[in-house]
């Protein structure tokens, strides 16, 4: 069952170490207020989780936490968006863990699902080989990953109801699976219902998996903040 | 100008029912040539399928974004999921076709894309598990590199990021298919030669001498 | 009467906000037991969560049933999914509570309840997901088997469906709890005595002289 | 991209000695229609991949099947449900391949996903330790299945457009895992809609998917017969 709370009381469920899984895609779907918010408390040695880094360019976003100096480690698939994050990481400031990117996801199933671990073909041949255990399965080599769950997972839905039942619009990306894999999930939204008015075959996400709701931007201001974002860079 | 080039000759692979994969940049250009009356739907791996051009300004919607987080729209019939259904998708070997960039490619049809040790650092991405996945791999890319180099080679230099998946090989100045035993010389582009093509191709062309005979006939 | 006492008696484990998964049977019947003032969500492995009373007649939905195929409705707030998301739940720990029958339990909380060997062949169904996954696990069953035997034994005889899991066992005699050292009686039901308990249950009760002198005293 | 065929073309897709997945729950959002032309072409030594047995008691759906000596092997989680099935394992005229229930969908999952194995705790210490490879992961001992295909997946959705995009109603069950793992997807719909018309949040299954559409009963029809069925078993 999920609590409401604002953003500075969620801030304080992510202590300097945790590790945090961050919800969106390069910068898209993110749950923006969230992020300021842990910009804002300065928390320190994170290691955060997410299939990318911020949006194009750096400073915005995941961004923000890197220009600050908050993480110590990015698990990941690509950190070619951020070049402050590739300095960070390149002086040794940062620690890299990369998967391909369906395995990054997969494995993060696997720490949501109770499974023990990912055998995927994909990176066979090539440098990820090293990142894995080999095993043979029918007499085909597949590599062994290891799930992955984090203390906290801040996530992004549409809109929620009071029960925790997320809604998604578009792109989910990686928010549903971040929520089923850490041992704190926090979901920001653009908007809180009533029970009952988000359909059951709606729900994107059960109530099940989420512990604390946090009111985002509305949906109106998001599309400004992405328009006004989209084009500044020259994409819209 | 080969920019253009490059584009319009990958989507003469394009057939109607297609479901694919396109890589930024010149493989995304692609698809603004897509024949007339082929239907082609778009996947993007962060999870949408049939995604159609970018929204007018003011009509961009937040939660509509290709994987480089650029706004799109979603054609009638377009689904929308998320990423772990999108590489389920992917690496259950769903989709039809993908096209990508590379920084090298071999004759064995192996891809090396997304590192240069001490220079370039991203991350793979999703492109190990599009490469492996998807039926048909199919490379886009300049056939030199800027300082006139070849980009095909007998053997990549550079990291992998996936060994013998390649199906194709399109450049500015030629087509080639890669078969189990080698590269095959397919098309040359405009006012290239088979004598340019063997300068500018460290790999081994296997119908190379073929090629300069049905040219001479 | 012995199941009404059972159903009745699981009732009691509810927490407000616990999500439950119920077995068929009197677990299942527990449900009409849920006290007033504590909301429990029922989660049904078919793919559903929040789920209701059965529906009237005519107002049934195909699409809408439990694990038994029996049709249900949904509550307000009511979530249904795949069965993949299911067990996702189920083995990712994301139950609190199950409450299942048994043919035997044992003092290591080892339980067997999916075969006998050339008797019952059923397959084990979802149990072993369940019975590995969530957080607390509650047998519930009559003490003895029809011929009066225990079915709480020191080492279950039958075929195991999850070694070392249970937590509690509800008979229509006792409750017990199942520690890491073994077993504690921790209730007796109404005109049960001590010796009738320790007649009828072959597993070693590790507190039932102290439960004899808290009675004597 | 799908195309709509009728039961009795959608049935030629099966052959003797196919294995066929077959969606739904013990009875429950089943291909009603497909079954029944199953039943009537007469197919044998079939290998169905079903969760569990058909609606309880036997002779319905898949029993039907059952009844008819059509199957010869069956790969399931449950049996219990069917006493002629029963019947048929005990007297070998049917090869029984049993995993726990989420175990046996996941290895569904991992064979449409492209997944070498499935890693998972559930069964560690029972008979089930001896149907898999056993293996360590972080010094924690999981039991490794393979994954499962199918020839044909016949599957039910609610509604679906003309591209095979599919919309479920209540539970889906099994049928969205069955649709990526077969070489062949025939689903059953109540009812075929305009491309559009299902909102790219409800498809539940991506024409992706899909190869070929059958029209099954009504969505009216399929209720009526449902309740015959719950009111005979005394279920309603």
């Amino acid at each position: 069952m999920a609590v409401q709370i604002t953003t500075q009381e969620a801030v304080k469920k992510i202590r300097d170490k945790s590790s945090v899984m961050i919800g969106g895609f390069l910068g898209a779907a993110v749950p923006l207020k969230m992020i300021d918010e842990i910009a804002t408390a300065g928390i320190k040695e994170l290691t955060v989780i997410s299939i990318g880094a911020g949006y194009r360019g750096g400073g915005v976003d995941i961004g923000k936490l890197v220009l600050n100096k908050q993480i110590s480690k990015y698990v990941t698939s690509h950190v070619g968006t951020d070049p402050n994050l590739i300095k960070q990481i390149v002086n040794q400031e940062v620690e890299l863990e990369l998967s391909p990117m369906g395995t990054f996801v997969e494995r993060i199933r696997a720490g949501g699902a109770g499974l023990g671990a990912v055998v995927t073909p994909v990176g066979m041949g090539t440098e990820v080989e090293e990142m894995a255990e080999k095993i043979i399965v029918d007499d085909k080599p597949y590599l062994l990953f290891k799930p992955i769950r984090a203390d906290v997972a801040v996530i992004k839905a549409h809109r929620c109801d009071p029960l925790g039942n997320l809604q998604y619009k578009g792109m989910s990306n990686t928010s549903p699976v971040m929520a089923t894999a850490a041992d704190i999930v926090i979901v920001e939204v653009d908007e809180i219902v009533e029970v009952g008015a988000i359909a059951c075959e709606n729900i994107g996400t059960p109530g099940i998996f989420v512990d604390y709701i946090v009111k985002g931007h509305s949906y109106q201001e998001r599309k400004n903040v992405y328009e006004e974002l989209w084009i500044a860079t020259n994409k819209l | 100008m080969s920019r253009d080039y490059i584009a319009k000759r990958i989507a003469k692979e394009f057939r109607d029912g297609m479901y694919v994969n396109l890589g930024i940049g010149i493989p995304t250009e692609s698809a603004n040539y897509i024949p007339a009356g082929t239907e082609v739907f778009l996947q993007t791996e962060n999870g949408g399928l049939m995604f159609g051009p970018k929204p007018e300004r003011g009509e961009s919607d937040p939660d509509l974004a290709n994987a480089g987080a650029e706004p799109i729209t979603m054609l009638p019939g377009g689904a929308v999921f998320d990423v772990a259904t999108s590489f389920a998708m992917i690496r259950g070997g769903h989709i039809d076709m993908t096209v990508v960039g590379a920084l090298e490619v071999d004759q064995a049809g192996s891809i090396a894309s997304w590192k240069i040790p001490g220079k370039l650092l991203t991350g793979m991405g999703g492109a190990m598990d599009l490469l492996y996945g998807c039926k048909r791999v199919i490379v886009a890319m300049t056939h030199t590199d800027k300082h006139g180099n070849s980009k095909i080679r007998k053997r990549c230099t550079l990291p992998l990021t996936a060994a013998a998946v390649v199906d194709m090989i399109i450049t500015d100045k030629a087509v080639f298919r890669v078969a189990e035993d080698g590269l095959y010389l397919e098309e040359l582009a405009a006012a290239v030669t088979v004598a340019e093509i063997e300068r500018l191709t460290e790999a081994t062309i296997m119908n190379i001498g073929e090629w300069q005979e049905s040219e001479m006939s």
